[in-house]
C-alpha cells in the first residue's frame, strides 16, 4: 500500500508508543466476579471477511444476565463485526470466525444458523435500522414477534406503541418513515420479540437530542422492567456509559479497555477522547479545533 | 481493507498518469500483452478447429462484453442480447451485399445496431430490474420476427449469404487469417471498453447502477446513460454479430432466439458481472463447456463403464446433463463468477505468505 | 480544486444564495412541509433541526430536487429551480450527502469521488473509449488531480482505491463529503454528516465542514442532531416540527426557545442545554 | 359469424388465461420469497406432467389418485431441489440464482427426454366427455378442471400473504434474506416452502396441458410464455399474475382475431403482447399491480 | 484403414423427436456397414456429435471435422446447421447429407432459374424436397376435390411458424395450388412449440378452408390437430415430412386421423419389402432383441447413409474416397436404389446439374381408431393406428421448379 499520511484507522505499526503500551497496562481492571457465569462469552475470536480480511484479531468479552453492556470503539473498530458474529448473521456477509468461540448459555453458538440464534434468545438491532419498507409498521412489529408461539403479541404491540406514540400514528408503508420513526420502530421490534439478550448496533443513531434520551431511557426500563440483558454498541459514549453497568472499549478489532461505567467514566484517556472533556471538565468547542489533534491511541 | 487496494510491495506509483492505467500491475499488464502476442502466433500452431473455437470465443466475447456493459456495469439485465447480435450480423450482410467493403460494413454495422438499441433502450428511462428484462424479452421476440419478415433486409426465411471478409483484395476468410480479423477487434474493443470504465461516461453507468438516486444529484442524466448503455451494449453486439456473419458467410434467423440470449448472460455471469476480463473468462468457459462434455462423452463411449451401464443415447443426455450440471455446480461454488475468484487468486498469492 | 480566496469565507455575505418561498410537500394525505421559507445567505453555514419526522430532509430533497414541492418555490443563485432536475441543480451548483449513506459501493472510493466531477468533465464515450487520442487522458488527469486535494483535504488517502462498500460508516460518510465537495458546488447540503461517529470524529467533520464554509466559502445547510455541533459551528438555525417552521436565528436565542426545548430537546434538560448539552 | 368468432375467441382466452394465471403463480411465488426469477418453472411442469402421465400408464392409477401424487410429488422435489441446489446460495448475488434456475432448467430438460424419450405421449382417456360447449365454443374438459383448480388456488394465495404469519415471513425475505434471518425467520424453511408450492402448482399446470397437448419436452415453452403475464400483473403481485395471465389470454386471442380478420400480418397473436408488454410498462412501469421500489434518500 | 465421417445429431434440441430416431438409424447404419465388410474392406469412423439443434455447436464440429478428423462426408440435420453449413461445406467439398430437405438444396450450379437463390453443390437429401412434397399434396388436393365432386374453387392454406422450415415449401405450394385453381387463403401462424392452438382453429374453421399444410414439425403440430378436432373443424390436414409419423398420430390420436403425409420409403416398418430384411438386421445393432417398431425416419435414415456408403464405395474405386469423389459417386447412377434394400428405399437420382433425388411422392394417410394408450408397436399392431398410402404422385421435374 501506498505509505502516505496515515488516517485514524490505518496507523503504521511503527507508531505504537510504548509509553502508551505502559500506560494501557496500567489501565486494566479486574474482571469483576460476576463474570464468572455470564449469559454470553466472546472468547478469542478472530472473524475473516471474504477469506482475506482480517477484522477482528483475537476479542473477548463477556456479557453477564440482567446487565447492559456497552461497546465503544471508533469507526471501522469492528463493533458491528462482534455483533453480527455474536448474532449470526455475520455470514450473510461472506465473513468467517475462523477462530474462538461465542458461548451463550454455556453453548457454543457460532456457526449455528441466525435464525436459530434469534430462537434462542438473541435478537439484533441492526445498524442502519434495516426495517422492512415494503411493510406497514404493525406488520414490521408482527414479524419482530415471528419467533414467539404465546399470545401476549398483541399486548406487547401496545406496549411498544406505549413507547413510541408517534408509530400508531403511522399506518402506511415503513419505508416512508423518517429516519427516527425507523429507528423506534428497529427497537420496537426487538421489544416483540421478547429475547434474553438484545444487541443493539448504534440505536441512537440519527435521533433527536429528545428521543435519545427517550430511547434510553427504554433501554434502561427494558433492562429493568423485563431484565433484558443488552449489549450496547453506541458511539454516543456519553448516555451508553450513563446506562450501561459495564463497558469495553475495542480499537482494530480488539478490546484495548474495559471496567465497569464508573470507571471507565473517571479514566482520563476515555474522558478526552469518548466523552470529550480534555483537560479539565468544560467541553471543548467545535468551532476551535486545531487541525492538528494529538489523537490516542491504544494500540 | 477492500482487495483491490493490496498491490505487490515496491510499486509505487509517482504520477497520477501511472495511477490511471487500465492493467493494476505491470504484471496484468505484461500478462495482457504477452497474451495477445502468443495468440498472433495461434494459426501456426493450432489445428482450425481450436482456432475456430478461438474466433468463436472471440466474436461470442465481444457480444458478451457488450451485454456486460449494460447488465454488470449499468444494471440494467436484458435477455434478448441475441437478437442485437443478429441484427448486427444482418445488417453487415446487407451493407456488403449493397457494395459496402466488408470492414466497413462490419463498423457500419455496428452503428446501426447501436441505433436499434437505443430504440429499445427507450424503456429503461422509466422501467427498471426485472420488468425492464422481460421489456427487453419483447425486444427478443419483436426483432425476431422482423428478421423473418424483413426480406429486404434479411432475406426473410432464407437467410442472407454475408460477403467474405476481404482487405485492400487481400482474402481474409479463412480460418488461419479471419482469426486475426476477430483478434484484432477483440483487442480493440476490449481496450475501449477498458477506457470507457475509466473515464466519465463508464464511471456514470457504474453509478446509474450502484445507486442511481443519487448518481442523479450528482448531476448523472439518469435517462440519458440508462439508455446510452443500451446503445453501447447493442454496438457490441453487432460487431460481434457482424463477425460471425462475415466468418460464417451467412445469416439466418434461426438459432437467434431466447436460448441463445440466454447463452450471452451465462457467459457474463459465470465470467463475473461488471468485469471486462470476465467477459472473455465467461464466454471460454459458455464456449468450451459443450466442446469439453462432448469430449468426456466420447471418451466415455465404449469405454467399460459404458458398456455395463449401457449408456449409449443416455451418454448424450448425460452430457446435456452434464452442461446444466456443470453451470449449477460452478455458480453454487463460484456465484461471484471467474473474475472474483481470479482476483481472489491474484490478492492469495500477492500477500503469500501471510494468508490473511 | 484550487483553493479559494480567503476572501470569499470567514463572515456570511449578505445576498442570498438559497430562498424558500412557502415551500409545501404533501405525500398522500401527509403533509410533510407546510409553507416553509426561510433564505440562506451566500457564504453562510446555516443548520436545519428539529424532532424526527419533522420534514427536515424533505426539505433537503425540495432543494436538490429529488422531491418536487407542491406549493411554493425554490430560488437559487436568483434562479427558480423548483422544477429543474436533480442532476441539473447539480450542474448549477448544488451538492449534497445522505442521511442513509448513498455511496456506489462497488466503485473505489476515487471513482466515486470523480463522479462528484462529472459535470465539470466533458469527455464522452466516445473519446473515453479512444481514451489516449481523443484528449480524454489529459482531461481526466487534470480532474483527478483536483480530485486528489479533495482526498488530501478529507484525510482518505489510505482508502482511495478500496471499494466504497467496504469501509466502515465513518469513512463512507467522509468519502460521502468528499464526494459532494468535488462537484465544486456553491451550496452543499449534508444530511446529518455527523451520525453513528464518535467524538472524536465528529470533531474531524466539524473542523472539515468549517473548513469547507470558511476557507473554501462554500455555503453550507447541515442537518444535525448533535446540538454541540450545531450551537458551535453554524451562524444561523432554523428548527421545523411537524413540517412547519418553528424558529429560526442565531444558535444560541434558538436554543433558548421554549419550544424548542420542549419539542426537541427535552424540558428536563435545562442544565445541560449548556453548550455541552447532548455532545458525545 | 365475425361476431360468433369473436365471443369464441374470448371465452377461449380467458380460459386460457386463467392457466397463465396460475403458472404464473408459480413464479410470484418464488419471486416474493426469494426475489429470483425460475426459468426452471417450464421443467417444473415438465416434470409434474411425466410424473402424473407415468403413474397412469405404467401402473395403471386412477387420475385421480395420480394426480395427487404426482402433486404432491411436485411438492417434496421442490423441496429437495431448494434444498440441495438453492440453499448454498442463500445469500449470494440474485443474478447467480437465477443462472442457476437456467442451469437447471439445461438438466432437468435433458433428464426429462432421456427417462421419458424424446416423442410427444398422450394421455389416456381421462374424463368421460372430454369437450364441454360454452356458448358455442368446444372446450376441453381439462381446461374447465384447469380453471375450476385455478380459481381455488388463486384464492388461496391471496389469503395466504395477505393474512398467514408464513406470508409475512415470505414477504420478508424477499426484502432482505439477512434482515428475516434477522428476524428469527428461517430462510430456508421460507424457501423450502414456496419452492415446494410453487413445483405442486406447477405440477397441476403440467397436467392440464399435457392432457390437452400430449406430455413432451416442448411443454415446458409454457414457462417463457407465461413472463409477459406475470410481468404485465406485476412480479410480487399474486393477483397480478391471475388478471396478467387473463390479459395475455384475452390479448392472443384478440390478436388472432384483429389478424385474422383484418390486419392479414401473420402471428400478431405471437408478438402483441409483447408490443402489449412494452406499452404497459411505460405507463406503469411495475406492471398493473406490483409494488413500486420505495426509494428513499 | 477408415474413413472419416461426421455426424450431427439432435437428441436434446428443439427437433429431437424425429432427430433421435434419424440419428439412431445414421448411427446404426454405419455400425452394420462396418460390421458387414465396411466399404471395400474399410471401415467407416464416424465422429458423432449431438449439437442439441444449436448452430455455434454445430459450427464448432465442423471445424473440428474439417481441421482435426479430416471428415470426407458429413452426415447432417437441421435447417439451421445445413443451412449456416453450405458455403463452407462447398469450401472445403465435403458431401453435406442433411435432414433438411429444403428445395434451395436441389440447384448444385446455382441460379437454374430466377427463384433458386444459390448453389449447394454438395448437399444432398433422400426423399422429395419439401416444396416438390408440398406440391404432391396441393395435387392431390386438386385431385381429391374433383373425385369428391364438390362445387367451386377449394381454398388452400399453408399453417406453420414464420420460420425457415415452416416457410420454405410455402412459396411453392401455394404457387402450385393457384396454378391448379385453388382459391389460397391467408396463411395462419402457429409457433413450432405445443400450445393453446384454438385461436388459430376457430380462425381456419371461420375461414372455411377445405385443405390445411401443416408446416412445423410433429409437437406443435399435434396441438393444432387436437384442438381443431376440438373445435370442430372440418378441414383435410395435410402433414410435413417430418410434421406427421406413427409417433406423432399416437400422441394425437384421434385427432390425426386422416392425416396426408408423405413418405419417403417403400413401405414403413410394418410393411413388407424385400429390402426390409436388410432394415431389420440393422435395427438389431441398437435393439439385439428385434422387438423395437421403427418409425418412417428410421427408415429414411439408413436410406441415406447407404446412399453415401454406396458413393464411397466407387470412389474407392476411383482414385480414393475424397469428398469430391463421394460427390461424383452420387451422380454414378441413375434410379438408384443401395444393394439390399429393394422396395425400401425409392429409386434416386441425382445429377451434376440437379440434387432432386426424386420427384415422386409417395403420400399416406394415417389412420387411428381408438384410444392410444399403449405403445407404437403395439398400436400398430393391433390396428388402431394405421399409415395407409394413398397416392403416388408423380410431378414433372421441371427445372423452373428446382431450387425452390
Ligand atoms: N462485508 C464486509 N466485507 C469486507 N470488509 C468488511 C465488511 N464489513 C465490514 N468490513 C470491514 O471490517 C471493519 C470493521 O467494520 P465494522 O462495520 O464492524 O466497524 P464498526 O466498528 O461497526 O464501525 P462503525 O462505527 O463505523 O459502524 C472495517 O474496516 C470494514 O471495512
Ligand atoms: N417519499 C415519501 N413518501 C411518503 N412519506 C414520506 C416520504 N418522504 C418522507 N415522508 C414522510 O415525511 C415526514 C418527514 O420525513 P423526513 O425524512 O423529511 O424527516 P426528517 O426530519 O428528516 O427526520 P429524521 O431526523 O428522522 O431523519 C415523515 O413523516 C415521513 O414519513
Ligand atoms: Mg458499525
Ligand atoms: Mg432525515
Amino acid at each position: 500500500m501506498r505509505q502516505g499520511r496515515s488516517g485514524p484507522l490505518h496507523r503504521d505499526a511503527g507508531k505504537t508508543y510504548e509509553a502508551n503500551a505502559m500506560a494501557e497496562a496500567a489501565l486494566k481492571f479486574e474482571p469483576s466476579a460476576e463474570t464468572a457465569s455470564p449469559l454470553l462469552a466472546v472468547d478469542n475470536i478472530e472473524v475473516v471477511y471474504n477469506d482475506v480480511i482480517l477484522v477482528l484479531r483475537g476479542l473477548s468479552l463477556k456479557v453477564p444476565k440482567g446487565q447492559i453492556v456497552a461497546l465503544l470503539g471508533s469507526n471501522g473498530a469492528g463493533k458491528s463485526t462482534t455483533l453480527k458474529a455474536i448474532s449470526g448473521l455475520l455470514r450473510t456477509e461472506d465473513g468467517e470466525i475462523t477462530r474462538g468461540d461465542v458461548t451463550f448459555l454455556g453453548e457454543r453458538i457460532n456457526g449455528i444458523e441466525p435464525d436459530k440464534i434469534v430462537r434462542r434468545g438473541i435478537f439484533q438491532v441492526m445498524e442502519g435500522r434495516r426495517i422492512i419498507a415494503d411493510m406497514t409498521c404493525l406488520e414490521n412489529l408482527r414479524l419482530g414477534a415471528f419467533t414467539r408461539r404465546d399470545n401476549e403479541v398483541k399486548s406487547d404491540i401496545e406496549r411498544v406503541y406505549e413507547y413510541f406514540p408517534r408509530l400508531k400514528e403511522r399506518t402506511g408503508l415503513a419505508g416512508y418513515l423518517s429516519g427516527g420513526e425507523q429507528q423506534m420502530l428497529a427497537i420496537g421490534r426487538a421489544v416483540m420479540a421478547r429475547p434474553k439478550l438484545i444487541l443493539m448496533d448504534e440505536p441512537s443513531m440519527g435521533l433527536s437530542p429528545l428521543l435519545v434520551k427517550e430511547v434510553f431511557a427504554i433501554i434502561k426500563k427494558l433492562n429493568e422492567d423485563l431484565g433484558v440483558t443488552i449489549l450496547l454498541v453506541e458511539q454516543n459514549a456519553r448516555v451508553a456509559l450513563s446506562v450501561a453497568d459495564y463497558g469495553y472499549i475495542m480499537e482494530q478489532g480488539k478490546i484495548v479497555l474495559d471496567g465497569t461505567a464508573d470507571m471507565l467514566r473517571s479514566n482520563e484517556d476515555v474522558k478526552e477522547f469518548y466523552l470529550g472533556q480534555g483537560g479539565g471538565e468544560e467541553r471543548k468547542s467545535f468551532k476551535n479545533l486545531k487541525s492538528f489533534k494529538r489523537r490516542k491511541r491504544w494500540l | 481493507m477492500a482487495i483491490d487496494t493490496l498491490r505487490p510491495c515496491g510499486d509505487y506509483r509517482t504520477s497520477y498518469k501511472a495511477d490511471q492505467t487500465i492493467f493494476a500491475t505491470r504484471l496484468t499488464m505484461l500478462f495482457c500483452v504477452a497474451g495477445v502476442v502468443l495468440a498472433c502466433f495461434a494459426p501456426f500452431f493450432f489445428s482450425r478447429y481450436i482456432l475456430s473455437l478461438m474466433i468463436q470465443i472471440g466474436y461470442l466475447g465481444i457480444a458478451a462484453l457488450g451485454l456486460n456493459i449494460l447488465v454488470g456495469f449499468s444494471g440494467q439485465i436484458s435477455v434478448g442480447h441475441a437478437v442485437f447480435f443478429g441484427f448486427g450480423g444482418f445488417a453487415s450482410a446487407f451493407l456488403a451485399d449493397k457494395g459496402v467493403p466488408v470492414p466497413l460494413a462490419i463498423v457500419l454495422a455496428g452503428l446501426w445496431t447501436t441505433a436499434v438499441g437505443l430504440l429499445f433502450g427507450l424503456p429503461a428511462a422509466r422501467v427498471k430490474g426485472l420488468y425492464l428484462a422481460i421489456a427487453t424479452l419483447a425486444a427478443q421476440f419483436i426483432l425476431q420476427d422482423f428478421f423473418v419478415r424483413a426480406e429486404w433486409f434479411t432475406g426473410g426465411t432464407h437467410g442472407a449469404m454475408a460477403a467474405p471478409f476481404t482487405l485492400f483484395g487481400y482474402d481474409l476468410s479463412g480460418d488461419d487469417r479471419y482469426f486475426y480479423v476477430v483478434l484484432f477487434f477483440v483487442v480493440v474493443m476490449y481496450l475501449g471498453a477498458a477506457n470507457l470504465m475509466r473515464s466519465r461516461d463508464g464511471r456514470a453507468l457504474i453509478a446509474v447502477r450502484d445507486h442511481y438516486l443519487s448518481a442523479e444529484m450528482m448531476g448523472v442524466n439518469l435517462t440519458k446513460y440508462r439508455t446510452m448503455a443500451f446503445g453501447i451494449s447493442s454496438f457490441y453486439a453487432g460487431i460481434g454479430g457482424a463477425l460471425y456473419a462475415h466468418y460464417v458467410g451467412f445469416m439466418s434467423v434461426e438459432g437467434l432466439d431466447i436460448l441463445f440470449s440466454i447463452q450471452f448472460l451465462g457467459m457474463i455471469i459465470i465470467g463475473g458481472l461488471g468485469s471486462i476480463m470476465g467477459s472473455l473468462m465467461g464466454t471460454i468457459f459458455m464456449v468450451l463447456l459443450p466442446e469439453a462434455t462432448g469430449w468426456l462423452a466420447s471418451a466415455l463411449s465404449g469405454s467399460v463403464i459404458d458398456q455395463v451401464l449401457h449408456l449409449k443415447d443416455g451418454l448424450t443426455y448425460m452430457r446435456e446433463m452434464l452442461i446444466g450440471l456443470t453451470i449449477i455446480l460452478f455458480l453454487i461454488f463460484e456465484p461471484d463468477g471467474l473474475a472474483h475468484r481470479w482476483r481472489l487468486i491474484k490478492a492469495y498469492w500477492k500477500l503469500y505468505p501471510f494468508s490473511y | 480544486m484550487a483553493l479559494p480566496a480567503a476572501s470569499a469565507g470567514a463572515d456570511p455575505g449578505t445576498a442570498a444564495l438559497l430562498s424558500i418561498e412557502a415551500i409545501s410537500l404533501r405525500f398522500g394525505g401527509l403533509k410533510a412541509l407546510s409553507d416553509v421559507s426561510f433564505h440562506v445567505r451566500n457564504g453562510e453555514l446555516f443548520s436545519i433541526i428539529g424532532p424526527n419526522g419533522a420534514g427536515k430532509t424533505s426539505m433537503l430533497n425540495c432543494i436538490s430536487g429529488r422531491y418536487t414541492p407542491s406549493e411554493g418555490r425554490v430560488v437559487f443563485d436568483g434562479q427558480d429551480v423548483t422544477r429543474l432536475k436533480p442532476n441539473r441543480r447539480a450542474a448549477i451548483g448544488i451538492g449534497r450527502t445522505f442521511q442513509n449513506l448513498a455511496l456506489f459501493s462497488h466503485m473505489s472510493v476515487l471513482d466515486n469521488i470523480m463522479v462528484g466531477r462529472h459535470h465539470l468533465l466533458k469527455n464522452n464515450f466516445l473519446t473515453g473509449a479512444l481514451y489516449w487520442i481523443g484528449g480524454a487522458q489529459k482531461e481526466e488527469l487534470e480532474h483527478r488531480r483536483k480530485v486528489e486535494e479533495v482526498i488530501d483535504f478529507l484525510d482518505i488517502q489510505h482508502v482511495r482505491k478500496a471499494a466504497a462498500g467496504t469501509l466502515s460508516y465513518g469513512l463512507r460518510k467522509r468519502v460521502e463529503l468528499a464526494r459532494a465537495v468535488a462537484l465544486e458546488p456553491k451550496l452543499i447540503l449534508l444530511d446529518e454528516p455527523m451520525a453513528g461517529m464518535n467524538l472524536e470524529e465528529k470533531e474531524d467533520m466539524a473542523r472539515y465542514i468549517v473548513d469547507l464554509n470558511e476557507e473554501w466559502g462554500m455555503t453550507i445547510i447541515m442537518i444535525e442532531h448533535d446540538m454541540g455541533v450545531v450551537m458551535d459551528i453554524s451562524h444561523r438555525v432554523m428548527v421545523l416540527d411537524f413540517g412547519r417552521k418553528l424558529v429560526e436565528g442565531e444558535p444560541a436565542e434558538v436554543l433558548a426557545d421554549p419550544h424548542v426545548r420542549k419539542a426537541y430537546l427535552g424540558e428536563d434538560d435545562l442544565d445541560e442545554a449548556a453548550p455541552a448539552a447532548m455532545t458525545a | 359469424m365475425q361476431s360468433q368468432l369473436l365471443l369464441q375467441l374470448i371465452i377461449n382466452g380467458l380460459i386460457i388465461g386463467t392457466l397463465y394465471g396460475v403458472v404464473g403463480m408459480c413464479f410470484v411465488l418464488i419471486y416474493k420469497a426469494s426475489q429470483v426469477v425460475n426459468f426452471a418453472q417450464g421443467e417444473f411442469l415438465l416434470i409434474g406432467a411425466w410424473t402424473c402421465w407415468w403413474l397412469l400408464t405404467a401402473w395403471n392409477i386412477p387420475f385421480f389418485w395420480g394426480f395427487l401424487i404426482a402433486v404432491c410429488f411436485m411438492m417434496v422435489f421442490g423441496i429437495v431441489v431448494q434444498m440441495v441446489v438453492l440453499r448454498p446460495l442463500i445469500g449470494e448475488p440474485i443474478i447467480s440464482v437465477i443462472m442457476v434456475t437456467i442451469g437447471m432448467s439445461i438438466f432437468f430438460q435433458a433428464l426429462m427426454k432421456w427417462m421419458f424419450g424424446t416423442f410427444a405421449q398422450p394421455f389416456p382417456p381421462i374424463f368421460s366427455v372430454d369437450k364441454v360447449n360454452i356458448m358455442g365454443l368446444q372446450v376441453q374438459t381439462a381446461y374447465l378442471m384447469s380453471t375450476g383448480v385455478s380459481l381455488a388456488i388463486m384464492a388461496g394465495f391471496a389469503w395466504f400473504f395477505k393474512y398467514s404469519r408464513l406470508g409475512l415471513a415470505m414477504r420478508a425475505t424477499a426484502f432482505s434474506q439477512q434482515v428475516a434471518q434477522s428476524l428469527g425467520i428461517s430462510v430456508r424453511q421460507v424457501f423450502a416452502l414456496s419452492w415446494g408450492i410453487s413445483a405442486a402448482v406447477s405440477a397441476v399446470a403440467g397436467v392440464v396441458v399435457g392432457i390437452v397437448n400430449g406430455v413432451s419436452s416442448a411443454l415446458s415453452y409454457f414457462g417463457i410464455k407465461v413472463f409477459p403475464a406475470v410481468i404485465l400483473g406485476g412480479l410480487d403481485s399474486v393477483f397480478g399474475a391471475v388478471v396478467g395471465g387473463l390479459i395475455m389470454g384475452l390479448l392472443e386471442n384478440l390478436a388472432q382475431f384483429f389478424d385474422s380478420q383484418y390486419l392479414k400480418w401473420g402471428n400478431l397473436y405471437e408478438i402483441v403482447p409483447f408490443y402489449a408488454l412494452i406499452i404497459i410498462l411505460m405507463i406503469k412501469p411495475y406492471g398493473l399491480f406490483g409494488t413500486r421500489d420505495i426509494e428513499r434518500v | 484403414q477408415s474413413i472419416n465421417i461426421g455426424h450431427l445429431a439432435d437428441y436434446s434440441g428443439g427437433t429431437s423427436d424425429v432427430g433421435q430416431p434419424y440419428g439412431q438409424a445414421i448411427q446404426d447404419t454405419i455400425a452394420w456397414i462396418n460390421a458387414n465388410g465396411g466399404v471395400n474392406g474399410k471401415k467407416i469412423d464416424s465422429d458423432f456429435n449431438e449439437y442439441g439443434y444449436q448452430v455455434p455447436r454445430a459450427l464448432a464440429a465442423f471445424k473440428k471435422w474439417v481441421g482435426t478428423n479430416k471428415v470426407v462426408a458429413i452426415q447432417g440435420w437441421g435447417t439451421a446447421d445445413t443451412e449456416a453449413l453450405v458455403g463452407m461445406v462447398t469450401k472445403e467439398e465435403i458431401p453435406y447429407y442433411s435432414g433438411s430437405y429444403s428445395a434451395s438444396l436441389t440447384d448444385p450450379k446455382g441460379k437454374v432459374n430466377e427463384k433458386s437463390e444459390r448453389a449447394a453443390p454438395f448437399n444432398f437429401f433422400y426423399g422429395p424436397s419439401y416444396s416438390d412434397a408440398a406440391r404432391a399434396m396441393v395435387k392431390w388436393a386438386a385431385d381429391d376435390w374433383k373425385a369428391k365432386g364438390k362445387p367451386g374453387k377449394p381454398k388452400w392454406v399453408h399453417m406453420g411458424a414464420n420460420h425457415p422450415f415452416p416457410n420454405s415449401p410455402k412459396a411453392a405450394a401455394e404457387a402450385y395450388a393457384k396454378e391448379l385453381g385453388f382459391e389460397v387463403l391467408d396463411p395462419i401462424t402457429f409457433a413450432l412449440t405445443p400450445g393453446d392452438y384454438t385461436p388459430q382453429c376457430l380462425t381456419l374453421k371461420q375461414s372455411g378452408a377445405n385443405y390445411a399444410y401443416l408446416g412445423n414439425t410433429a409437437g406443435s403440430n399435434i396441438s393444432v390437430l387436437k384442438a381443431c378436432k376440438t373445435a370442430g373443424v372440418d378441414v383435410q390436414f395435410f402433414g410435413n415430412v417430418w410434421g406427421m409419423d406413427e409417433n406423432a398420430a399416437k400422441a394425437a390420436g384421434e385427432a390425426a386421423n386422416g392425416v396426408v403425409f408423405p413418405v419417403r420409403t417403400g413401405v414403413t416398418w410394418a410393411g413388407s419389402a424385400p429390402g426390409m430384411a436388410t432394415m431389420k438386421e440393422i435395427s438389431k445393432i441398437s435393439d439385439p432383441s428385434g422387438t423395437a417398431y421403427r418409425p418412417v425416419h428410421y427408415l429414411a435414415a439408413v436410406c441415406t447413409a447407404l446412399y453415401m456408403k454406396e458413393a464411397m464405395e466407387w470412389a474407392d474405386k476411383n482414385g480414393g474416397v475424397t469428398g469430391v469423389k463421394i460427390r461424383d459417386g452420387m451422380y454414378q447412377k441413375s434410379d438408384w436404389v443401395p444393394k439390399g434394400t429393394e422396395g425400401v428405399c425409392n429409386p434416386s437420382t441425382w445429377t451434376a446439374t440437379d440434387h432432386r433425388p426424386t420427384t415422386r411422392v409417395d403420400l399416406y394417410r394415417s389412420v387411428v381408431n381408438g384410444a392410444t394408450d399403449a405403445s407404437v408397436a403395439d398400436l400398430v399392431k393391433s390396428g388402431v393406428i394405421k399409415l395407409e398410402k394413398v397416392a403416388t404422385i408423380d410431378l414433372p421435374r421441371k427445372t423452373e421448379l428446382q431450387g425452390w
